[in-house]
């Protein structure tokens, strides 16, 4: 395993350590259990928004953390959801009495530990609601299964969400806001790499020289399958089509693409693979009005990208140009 | 010969220290189908309850396995820790105050630490998930002594540990991989069957 | 070799396509010679900066071009610095009459390019100031060698100088900005795997399981030296210490600490990095009142990190923290 | 038997045919000690020059060498591009409008390519550049006839290059290495042989 760590165990501790010096402006840390606070929470008078997961998928969630967007994340131990403890201490260290809203991305054990947190806030008469974003259709959804992962539409429903929050809007409103964005967000991923974990220290999966998995979520899974490699006009096909198709979205829906990096990929790719989805969308008369291409939630150094496409209407365009200021993601201030 | 709170401890301390010893094959088994993390997770909660358990001393039963299932709680996290946590929470309340077990109250702890995990976790059996282990494990949880009890549960337990193997999941991050998840153990049956047996002596 | 790519001469062509396509708002790219534009270029009155290079390294340049930092970037081949006709073209494009700046990293390569441009440039009576950067202490500097790399500097360099002229300052008054930016600034990187150039296939070198390569450059060369893996506080103390020492930066500096990320680091580790940067430098005494953490300056899929240190003082503090609006960096607007 | 426009036409297009053939092998060496393109770097120059000539028909030697500097220099970029673009610029130039070239001439454009490399890249002999190939190919271009001339340069260059194995590079990508630029051939040297060697034809 090669990385640029001490002791595996303190991986998360001593990049928070990091984090919290590089962005003292932004936000203040705490630590036992681990929580990324907006600096000047609790925001008198505003719904706050908490959100959390294992870590290993940064800039998500603490990158986010700051003005328009989210008050507090919490980072559990490399692709291990928190335990409730610290989601609680992050709801009482941002609720302002406006309520709160907890951002669950769909997997089974940040789906229980953020309820059981809730459950505990709720004793304590603090307002909480739960979103739970499962955007992924490289799963297949039914009610038998744990259901869609959550992934790339987490980083536009953290932007949009915390905007209509920034706004005024009250908990039930914020809570709309962040179903709609739910309801026309979808994404799907792929790897060329796996990536290791470093208290495992063994690569997630082994690929040949030749394959790639599709359908990857963003905790080093494989994927619903391991195909030869293509060349990126048909991989970028094979994404978009299965996001398209699941919505679906139509000629003449606006949208915002999103090409998401998964840590490894070099940005040449990125861009290589936006271009080659715009294009296929503008043959399908399908608007982009707004775009984000990067590094935005991420599988360590794996090396891979999502396609995630959201089906905007003017207010959400607007709450998406609406200033945010994070670590990763500022515009407008 | 009953079970009282001492025993429940030093059952408690052999399952920790099995978890230790296998928590590198269980997050092996983690990491073909799930996230590479189970035996990391539950290791890092038993050496938490271990540490709990140098400090306070547990007076009845109940406390013991009310102190496990707060601790993992809080320490473990993922999947496993909030339903390992269940699982030992509801055991706790099954047991009452009593001061000591017999094989009836082990039999109910079993049971409602089943329950618990169903009603939280939602899995059904077949599902690939620890509920493959728990429920035959409840089901056999007959004898005339409460390490009797157990010792069948544990028994039941790792059959159906090994018989997720050609399941294909249907909760758990193993689901998404769809058919490609048949073929595996599933690592929380697994580590089910060794806890029970772990506490079975 | 695994990439998202269709064919390997096209990369930096389709790239291109994509970059433009996602950032209309702040640039148009133009083809054969490929150049990126600030979308309202030439801006009347300012002094224009241009800088380019191999591709690879994004997002330098393109991902800087915008308000507040480039007026123009020229990408030539991955690795390879472009050609005088493309950097006459983008010095003619961004040319208002008040002077360009070219900002030219030391390589033999890009030091000759650019010279053939800026004579051409001068014969269409389009006044050329060059200024270049060498910030790598890896490398031995003498004149008989072709002396520094440069690396991350850079970033810091375009930033603040793209300030100056934003402000209105004159060509000399650019350049001399520039100038103190080169003198004050210092930087060494280290890699953990090498990378691969899309036209050749090849990793650029290999390393064994538990090697690393310190005092690597931006293009995939080896470094100065192979060493076995080592825990990331000594990694840290090793960049730093011969960074800190050439310049040499003295207790009661006041600096910027820019960590930067080869294409292929997971940011966790980053922010590790860094946190270990801090403490080292408080020791010393240097105190660090600005800090960008982040991939700003790649080597394509290399996984490894460079340290780079700017000594600040009131006037860069300010030029560094005035609005800037790039596709990589953005800030108070 | 002197040498027409048509005669260095033919010798280009022999040296754009070696650097294909072995722009991986030079490509490879550059991966060594450098950044790992010279040979697509210079390829792309001479299929670039190829291109050219299809289309036009210089009526001198000058016109032909003339073509081949500045299609170089806006095509291959990299060290390599403005150095070998510099070469034959001053190469056309030293022969002036002559419609043919005798040996003296032939000696004065490999001297002229030379000095303009080693004025533009202010290398020295033993810095592991092309210079190492260029300067004995100057200091050996004797002969009674273009041919001989270029031949004699060409065995001259191949031995410089191969005397740059065991030097520490003080020029170029390879003087980063410092000490491990030893032990490998300079890839410009060798694509000048190379070059040379196929204008002799
Ligand atoms: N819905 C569920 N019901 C019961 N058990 C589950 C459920 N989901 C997951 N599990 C169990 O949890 C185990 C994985 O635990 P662990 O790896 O620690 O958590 P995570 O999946 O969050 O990484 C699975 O092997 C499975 O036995
Ligand atoms: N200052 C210099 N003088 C003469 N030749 C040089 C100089 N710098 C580099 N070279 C030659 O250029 C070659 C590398 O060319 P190439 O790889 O195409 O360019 P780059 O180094 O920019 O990638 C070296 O092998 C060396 O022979
Ligand atoms: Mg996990
Ligand atoms: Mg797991
Ligand atoms: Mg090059
Ligand atoms: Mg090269």
């Amino acid at each position: 395993m090669k990385k640029i760590i001490n002791d595996p165990d303190q991986v998360v501790a001593e990049s928070l350590q990091g984090f919290a010096a590089a962005h003292a402006d932004l936000v203040r840390v705490e630590y036992g259990p681990d929580i990324i606070v907006r600096a000047d929470a609790p925001v008198a008078g505003k719904v706050a928004l908490v959100s959390g997961g294992g870590s290993g998928h940064e800039p998500l969630h603490g990158g986010y953390v700051g003005a328009g967007m989210l008050d507090a994340a919490v980072p559990g131990a490399v692709f291990t959801s928190p335990t409730p403890d610290a989601v609680l201490a992050a709801t009482q260290a941002v609720n302002a009495g406006a309520g709160v809203l907890h951002i669950v991305k769909n997997y089974t054990g940040d789906v229980l530990n953020f309820e059981t947190a809730a459950e505990l806030a709720a004793a304590e008469d603090i307002e909480v609601r739960s979103v739970v974003i499962d955007d992924d259709v490289a799963v297949k959804d039914s009610t038998w299964t744990a259901g869609r992962r959550g992934v790339g539409g987490t980083v536009l429903l953290e932007k949009i969400a915390g905007a209509a929050a920034a706004r005024g809007d009250d908990l039930a409103s914020v809570t709309a806001i962040a179903e709609r964005v739910i309801g026309q967000v979808r994404s799907m991923g792929m790897a060329l790499t796996p990536c290791t974990v470093p208290h495992s220290g063994e690569p997630s999966f082994t690929l040949g020289e030749n394959e790639m998995e599709i359908g990857i979520g963003i905790h080093g899974e494989p994927g619903r399958e391991r195909v030869p490699l293509q060349p990126a006009d048909q991989i970028v096909q094979t994404l978009l089509s299965a996001v398209v198709e699941d919505l679906p979205f139509r000629s003449g829906d606006r949208t915002l693409l999103f090409v998401n990096g998964m840590g490894g990929t070099p940005q040449m790719e990125l861009y290589l693979a936006y271009g080659v989805a715009r294009r296929l969308l503008a043959e399908q008369g399908i608007e982009v009005s707004r775009s984000l291409v990067g590094n935005y939630i991420t599988s360590l150094e794996m090396q891979g990208f999502s396609i995630t496409l959201l089906k905007l209407d003017d207010e959400l365009e607007q709450l998406w140009d609406a200033p945010v200021h994070t670590a990763a993601l500022r515009w407008g201030v | 010969m009953a079970c009282t709170a001492a025993d429940v401890v030093a059952a408690i301390r052999r399952a920790a220290a099995v978890i230790e010893q296998e928590n590198v094959r269980l997050t092996d088994l983690d990491r073909a189908i799930g996230d590479g993390d189970h035996g990391a997770n539950l290791n890092r909660g038993f050496k938490a309850v271990l540490a709990k358990l140098d400090e306070t001393d547990p007076d009845t039963p109940a406390a013991a396995l009310k102190l496990v299932a707060t601790t993992l709680i809080f320490t473990v996290g993922g999947a496993s820790g909030p339903l390992y946590g269940t699982a030992f929470l509801r055991a706790a309340t099954a047991v009452g105050d009593a001061a000591e077990l017999d094989a009836a109250a082990v039999r109910a702890a079993l049971t409602a630490a089943r329950d618990g995990v169903m009603s939280r976790g939602k899995a059904q059996p077949g599902d690939k998930t620890m509920v493959d282990a728990l429920v035959p494990a409840a089901e056999a949880a007959e004898g005339d002594s409460p390490a009797a009890v157990v010792h069948a549960a544990a028994t039941a337990a790792e059959q159906g540990a090994e018989a997720t193997r050609p399941l294909v999941a249907r909760k758990g991050r193993a689901s998404y991989l769809g058919e490609r998840s048949a073929d595996h153990l599933d690592p929380g049956a697994v580590s089910t069957s060794l806890v029970l047996r772990a506490l079975a002596g």
